[in-house]
């Protein structure tokens, strides 16, 4: 293979994870029938909140765990005002995007007397594995070794999704509720119930995604997660909305941002438009979907 | 013989519109019995079963369950009770399998969490088998005829072990034969000591399957009895406060009419579908007939709707009409050839819930109401007014169109589709859900149309309609034409030979329109 | 409906107790402040987090009140869209509790120029801009191509020595978090002209994140770059930059710093570090403006030579992260340039 | 004629018990800035004070507040029509932005045209926009594409085109913003309320209100527009053009925005400077949420954004509180000010629509 392309795919993939971990959690949300464009601030709050309590207790499963917490408060008062206040759910989420934004920086600069980036200087690197079962794929089996342990856990995650969501009881009324609100009415279950916890889901996966940001840095530095709380809402469409679908779109971000990380170094092109080449990427993977499904659909 | 539901007093006032919709209302309800609550639409029933099914509060009286006085607060708990409602719109999500909606809610489990789907459809195939249903547990949903959803929805509360199933106007949107299994079903359940409410307003499905009956009118229960101590004319009564018959007088069907609309070999195809939705389908529609189009669910009947109301291109063949082929034009173009067309499904595609009356009665009239493109108000209201008393719809032009009655909503949609009509207007499905007075209204209005010299094509999957008001009728079966019956052979054929037709058993040969 | 009552009621209570507090305040105002000789305001153009110039600038004010009782400094941070300067800076001048205002960045002169149009009294002192001939104004632009130019020249010893991370090819990397035209016209060529001096065929491989914040992404950059044969790295990415530090640790690559001490960012990588010394000039403007000495009107550029931009020698980690020969010949070339001795246009901004 | 008054009177109760849920709102939010201000404030009297009555203290901050609502009026409006229409546009941010600048280098091409050149340029701006959105209606139309994902991937795409195009081409060698040169004086709307920033532009937000006002309701196009966004199905079915409806929503939208920054441009900056507009494409898209999609709703919304914002803005200037802390305060307003059931509270009878 190209020597290029094993260090950019291998790139494609580390990019890929926190993406691939917010879009889950929107998946949920998004399933039951929800647009939930608050990944983002979910994302920043875990993001935070997982460093912090890392630093604070010396331990970094409790630190995630805790930082797990925080976003899924969040995520919690969001549900609540939205389902239960019968809020508008696209200004509620904007609110909980600005809110995680001013609440991280205010507590960053109560804690640590510092506004800006915060080095934790005691907190070791995340753990990389070498799996050699993913070593002796041929070809791309270099793409998928030595990454961190964020990495191999999305992929669990994954699974363990899709699990959740086509194999329990609870993913089969969740996905009720998406598509049928009333059926779920007429059979006493409260659309309001599993809606709450698909917010609460996505405060989980989004601060592992925000985690994996601080962590791998040590560091917090504000406003991290810039925008990849929004991509991973594009992930969400441009996957289909399935968990697979995921997968495959969050590496088609991933692959295209690691493409123009590259791209600045080997082309002569303004770097803004280089800059451009995800969205414009992820633009035409999106529109060349929807023309293959519609074509698939279409009269003769 | 113990009451398996007893209902004493209930009171039910809307608070958003004031309407008292249950004014002191009582019902027993014995076991393994079949009891059919009749009434027109508006009468209360619905609202009745709501309360009995948990979905709504009362602000009065008292329900015993077995004999138990019990407060009913949810689906959950009426299911818990043993008491299982069928609603009229279907409370199903067609992305899943049978199986899947029929145990949602109450999943069996392998290990703990694990949803066990090969249970699930071992153990609804077991109450499919058991009940002689015609499904596969493993079908998704969405693939299903309307008659095949309804066994779903029934099926889905046999699992739940109910004893007191509820039925909300099971028969509205099914076939002949599909009706006769039906009532076969329930008679077994009744027999295996299923206690059975019926909601109809329709007079010989009272009296086939009912053991009793009881009456409402306006919120009120107005009559309670065996079912043979009573006649037809004696419940139309009470429903109506006066006797209503379906027979629509009109003059006779003279054959000698010119053609308005000609379907030349018309298929449609999908590409990921086998099956044409229609094959080859040629007729002519003349002016001055009401031309059937009678078939079961799925067989053409709604492809053929969505082809001439322009939402569906055509794959090969020609549309014709008045000597131009329409076959490329879009809704948009038909509508400027003066169509006119009342769709089946009139919530969805017949009405803009939210905007007023009077916005929905110009939409395919606009560009006679406006100037320059400006909308003329006062000429809209005006046009408004004068259609809802023409038609004696109960509603203002401004409210919007969803707060309406069904009926109501059905007759703004006919006041609008009439008087946009030039030479030929489609209904589809007119009188699904109405009671006999609406019912009746739409067929005089058919007629009318008819005898005015209009092209009326009239797809229906209800037998009845097809043969009470058609002039010639076309049967379609997987998407082809597989009878036609002209004038004359209408009054000689029975029930059983559509029901034939309908089901594929038999066909014609070489059938034309 | 009863409950919603209730929760009104509270609720209006809950505003008029805010209301009234208001008011209150409004009495409060009228406490006598302190008689005040001198007023700054620093109008950071940006946010401090992640910039020591801001933060040098807006603590070497706040040191100076510190040491003297009759000043009062004010701090303010206007954010990263420019757009927004001139109307915050105007209301801010409006309130005329500020006798002057401080500000270091490239384009105030001309926002001051407007907002000073509007309020003829006001003085301004700008860092890290020129502008002369206005006499409400008072520049000192900071040679930032030489700091540039030598930083430079030592990333270009760097990567041709036989240093554990330097590889054998002859690319230096800058990575930055946005264009601007000091950073395109001063830093950036002054950055690579250093470089050559060392050897003309060194090449300059430059990015950009996009954003002052996005250190992932910075790393993604970094380790892009290094993969393309980068072993020595500036960075002008604010908090960014952290993820250059990481890389840099992780996979072994040298780090030479802009303005402000970072050895220990990452220990043992960051080979060099320039010095601004912002808050020793910000000291010595504020001295002149209390004794009315500042010559408003004219415009300096302060350098190596001047003493207002240097390198951190005495930082150990120098010495402990460079072989002593490329000390030697750097030493000789920052003496060289303080003593004016390398010659060089500096290229117009 | 007693009936009448009568009438009038049940009119003015309901109105005013319908408000009350405003109040609770309102209320609610002051009650957290009460407290958020103790908290995180040295001075929270001061700071209260200047956030609630800081925007209206004098006409410069008043003019100023006034200002920053219109930009917020265009984008309100703009997404409301796409709204309408059941079409969603999140792609404000790129669309201002590119509107500001074609008008800009428009205005900077035909500096010599003087005041016909003014709306040329806005046309052009305009158009920028317009098209931007389009391109996603088209997308859905053809497709079944998600506009609202397609048009935030386009914003993105083209924020940093435009940025690009600033900081390269076009950039004033003169300056040391980021910025392209100053549009020619002839282009200047008048500042109407000295010292501050407000320009007549305010008049043209209050006029587009009013346009808009008028389409929706009294024109067929708007009646079709509604229809459209209520039940697309029963447009079909009612022969409305439904690929139309599906581009040009989309495309008034952008096109607004795009007016809106060629407004901000030519009322207020004078040169497009790089990333002006960061923020003005989502709040323009809160105010549209928050007055429902109801043109005469958005200029009481966009106001009551700008308040907000210039509040948090004079609180941050003239006491110790921070960017940060606003923004908290703001968010807490923003998770209530939809809220169904704080609305309701009081009120007489449920609405439709």
């Amino acid at each position: 293979m190209n020597p290029v392309a094993i260090p950019v795919l291998h790139s494609a993939v580390a990019i890929m994870t926190p993406l691939l971990l917010a879009a889950m959690g929107g998946l949920f949300t998004e399933l039951s029938g929800m647009l939930n464009i608050a990944l983002e601030g979910l994302m920043l709050m875990g993001a935070f909140a997982s460093i912090v309590f890392t630093h604070f207790t010396g331990n970094m499963v409790v630190g995630i765990a805790l930082g797990v917490l925080a976003s899924m408060l969040l995520a919690a008062i969001l549900g609540t005002v939205t389902l239960h206040l019968k809020s508008n759910v696209f200004i509620t989420a904007l609110a909980a995007n600005l809110f995680a934004s001013g609440l991280t920086v205010v507590l960053s600069f109560k804690l640590f007397g510092n506004k800006g980036v915060v080095v934790f200087d005691g907190i070791a690197s995340l753990p990389r594995l070498d799996i050699p079962v993913l070593a002796k794929i041929p070809v791309f089996g270099d793409i998928f070794i030595g990454h961190n342990i964020f990495v191999y856990m999305s992929w669990v995650l994954l699974a363990l999704c899709a699990w959740v969501l086509y194999r329990t009881p609870f993913g089969f009324r969740l996905r009720a509720t998406g598509i049928h609100e009333q059926a779920m009415v007429s059979l006493g279950m409260r659309p309001s119930r599993y809606r709450f916890i698909a917010f609460l889901v996505s405060g989980f996966t989004c601060a592992l995604g925000g985690a994996m940001l601080t962590l791998n840095l040590g560091a917090f530095v504000p406003n991290i997660t810039s925008g990849k709380g929004w991509i991973a809402l594009v992930v969400i469409f441009l996957g289909q909305k399935k968990p697979i679908g995921l997968l495959f779109a969050a590496l088609v971000f991933g692959f295209a941002d690691a493409f123009s990380n590259y791209a600045q170094g080997a082309w002569n092109v303004p770097a803004d438009f280089i800059l451009a080449i995800p969205y414009v990427f992820t633009l035409v993977a999106m529109v060349l979907f929807s023309i293959y499904t519609s074509r698939k659909n279409r009269v003769e | 013989m113990e009451h398996a539901v007893e209902m004493r007093g209930i009171v039910k006032i809307y608070p958003e519109t004031g309407l008292r919709a249950n004014d002191g209302v009582d019902l027993t309800l014995n076991k393994g019995q079949i009891l059919c609550l009749a009434g027109e639409n508006g009468a209360g029933k619905t609202t009745l079963m709501k309360v009995l099914y948990g979905l709504e509060k009362p602000d009065a009286g008292t329900i015993s369950v077995m004999g138990n006085p019990v407060s009913i607060t949810s689906p959950l708990q009426a299911n818990r009770l043993g008491i299982g409602m069928v609603h009229q719109h279907f409370m199903l999500v067609d992305d899943f399998t049978v199986a899947q909606n029929v145990t949602l809610g109450k999943e069996p489990l392998k290990g703990r969490f694990s949803y066990d789907l090969k249970g699930a459809a071992d153990a609804v195939d077991a109450v499919i088998r058991k009940h002689r249903f015609s499904i596969d547990a493993t079908k998704r949903v969405g693939s299903l005829t309307v008659g095949q959803k309804q066994q779903v929805e029934i099926v889905k509360m046999l699992y739940r072990d109910v004893d007191i199933l509820i039925l909300d106007e099971p028969t509205a949107v099914l076939t002949e034969q599909e009706i006769e299994s039906l009532f076969i079903t329930l008679r077994a359940l009744a027999e295996h000591g299923t206690s059975l409410i019926l909601i109809t307003h329709k007079l010989h499905e009272i009296t086939t399957i009912s053991d009793r009956v009881a009456i409402m009118r306006q919120g009120a229960m107005v009559g309670d009895f065996p079912t043979d101590s009573v006649d037809g004319k004696q419940i139309s009564r009470l429903m109506m406060g006066q006797s209503v018959s379906l027979v629509v007088d009109r003059l006779p069907y003279t054959p000698v009419q010119h053609p308005v609309l000609r379907f030349d070999n018309v298929s449609v195809l999908k590409r990921n579908q086998q099956r044409p939705l229609l094959n080859g389908v040629s007729f002519t529609a003349r002016s001055g007939e009401i031309l059937g189009f009678a078939g079961v669910g799925g067989n053409g009947l709604g492809v053929l709707e969505a082809v001439l109301g322009g939402f569906l291109p055509i794959s090969s063949g020609a549309i014709v009409h008045k000597d131009e082929d329409i076959s490329r034009l879009d809704s948009h173009a038909l509508r400027k050839r003066g169509l006119a067309y009342v769709p089946a499904d009139r919530l969805q595609v017949g009405s803009a819930l939210q905007a007023a009356v009077s916005e929905n009665l110009i939409v395919d009239a606009r560009n006679e109401f406006s100037r320059h493109g400006v909308m003329q108000r006062k000429k809209i209201e005006q046009h408004a007014q004068s259609l809802l008393k023409t038609y004696s719809v109960k509603g203002s032009p401004s409210m919007p169109i969803g707060t309406l009655s069904g009926g109501n909503i059905q007759k703004v949609i006919l006041a609008r589709e009439i008087t946009q009509y030039q030479d030929y207007i489609v209904f589809s499905e007119p009188t699904w859900g109405l009671d006999i007075a609406s019912s009746r209204f739409v067929y005089e209005r058919m007629v009318q149309l008819r005898d005015e010299g209009a092209a009326v094509l009239l797809i229906s999957s209800n037998l009845d309609e097809i043969l009470a008001v058609s002039d010639r009728v076309i049967v379609m079966y997987r998407g082809t034409i597989v009878a036609v019956l002209e004038s004359e052979e209408l009054r000689h054929v029975t029930k059983e030979d559509m029901g034939a037709y309908m089901l594929g058993l038999r066909q014609q040969e070489a059938p034309h329109g | 409906m009863r409950k919603g009552s209730v929760l009104v009621l509270v609720l209006v209570a809950m505003l008029l107790a805010s209301s009234v507090s208001i008011f209150a305040a409004g009495s409060t105002e009228q406490v006598p402040t302190e008689q005040k000789s001198l007023s700054v305001l620093v109008y950071i153009t940006g946010v401090m987090a992640g910039s020591p110039p801001y933060t040098a600038l807006a603590e070497g004010a706040q040191e100076f009140a510190a040491a003297n009782e009759n000043v009062t400094v004010k701090i303010y941070e206007a954010g990263f869209n420019q757009a927004q300067w001139e109307e915050q800076l105007t209301s801010l001048v409006a309130t005329g509790e500020y006798d002057v205002v401080l500000g270091s960045n490239p384009s105030l002169p001309e926002i001051c120029e407007r907002v000073g149009a509007k309020f003829p009294k006001q003085k301004f002192i700008i860092t890290d801009a020129q502008k002369a001939g206005n006499s409400q104004m008072r520049t000192y632009l900071y040679n930032q191509y030489e700091q540039s130019l030598y930083l430079g020249y030592l990333a270009g010893l760097v990567t041709t020595s036989s240093m554990q991370h330097a590889n054998s090819a002859l690319k230096i990397g800058f990575i930055a978090a946005q264009e601007y035209p000091l950073l395109n016209k001063h830093m950036v060529p002054g950055f690579l002209a250093g470089a050559r001096m060392v050897n003309p065929a060194i090449e300059l491989d430059f990015r950009i994140v996009g954003n002052w914040f996005d250190a992932n992404k910075a790393a993604d950059l970094a380790s892009s770059m290094k993969t393309a044969g980068v072993d020595v790295f500036a960075a002008i990415a604010g908090g960014a930059a952290q993820g250059l530090f990481k890389v840099a640790q992780e996979q072994g690559a040298y780090i030479v710093y802009h303005n402000t001490n970072e050895y220990k960012a990452a220990p043992g990588y960051v080979v060099g570090c320039g010095s601004m010394e912002q808050k020793k000039l910000v000291k010595e403007i504020l001295v002149d403006v209390l004794a009315g000495t500042v010559q408003y009107g004219t415009a300096s550029v302060v350098g190596a030579k001047e003493g207002y931009l240097g390198f951190f020698f005495d930082d150990p980690a120098y010495a402990a992260n460079l072989p002593a020969d490329i000390r030697t010949k750097f030493e000789a070339f920052m003496a060289d340039v303080q003593a004016g001795k390398i010659a060089y246009t500096l290229p117009p901004l | 004629m007693v009936d009448r008054m009568e009438k009038r009177r049940v009119t003015i109760v309901a109105t005013l018990r319908n408000s009350i849920g405003a109040v609770v709102i309102v209320g609610i939010a002051l009650a957290a800035l009460v407290v958020l201000s103790l908290l995180l404030s040295e001075t929270p009297m001061k700071t209260l004070r200047y956030f609630f009555l800081g925007p209206v203290q004098n006409t410069y901050y008043f003019g100023n507040m006034l200002n920053m609502a219109i930009p917020l009026i265009f984008g309100g409006l703009g997404v409301s029509l796409a709204m309408r229409s059941g079409s969603f546009n999140l792609g404000g941010e790129g669309q201002l932005y590119s509107g500001a600048f074609v008008a800009t280098i428009s205005a900077l091409a035909l500096a010599r045209w003087g005041s016909a050149g003014v709306v040329v340029a806005l046309l052009l701006g305009t158009c920028t926009g317009g098209l931007l959105a389009a391109l996603s209606g088209v997308l859905r139309m053809k497709w079944n594409t998600s506009e609202l994902i397609t048009s935030f991937l386009v914003s993105n795409a083209v924020v940093l085109v435009v940025s690009y195009l600033i900081a390269g081409p076009f950039m004033d060698p003169a300056t040391n913003l980021i910025a392209t040169r100053m549009i020619p004086e002839s282009f200047r709307f008048t500042r109407i309320l000295e010292p501050s920033n407000l320009s007549s532009a305010l008049f043209a937000a209050v006029i587009a209100v009013l346009v808009v006002h008028l389409y929706l309701y009294k024109t067929k196009s708007g009646y079709e527009l509604r229809l459209f966004g209520l039940n697309p199905r029963f447009a079909a079915y009612g022969g409305i053009r439904t690929k139309w409806y599906q581009v040009w929503p989309m495309f008034l939208s952008g096109a607004f925005y795009g007016l809106g920054g060629g407004m901000a441009i030519f009322g207020t900056y004078y040169a497009c400077m790089k990333e002006f507009s960061t923020g003005m494409g989502w709040n323009g898209l809160a105010v549209a949420l928050i007055a429902r999609h109801r043109p005469g709703a958005v200029i009481p919304a966009a106001l009551f954004f700008a308040y907000i914002e210039s509040g948090a803005r004079n609180a941050m200037l003239h006491s110790d509180v921070t960017f940060e802390i606003a923004s908290i305060v703001q968010s807490v307003v923003f998770f209530l000010v939809t809220s169904a059931v704080l609305q309701k509270i009081g009120s007489v009878q449920r609405r439709s629509v």
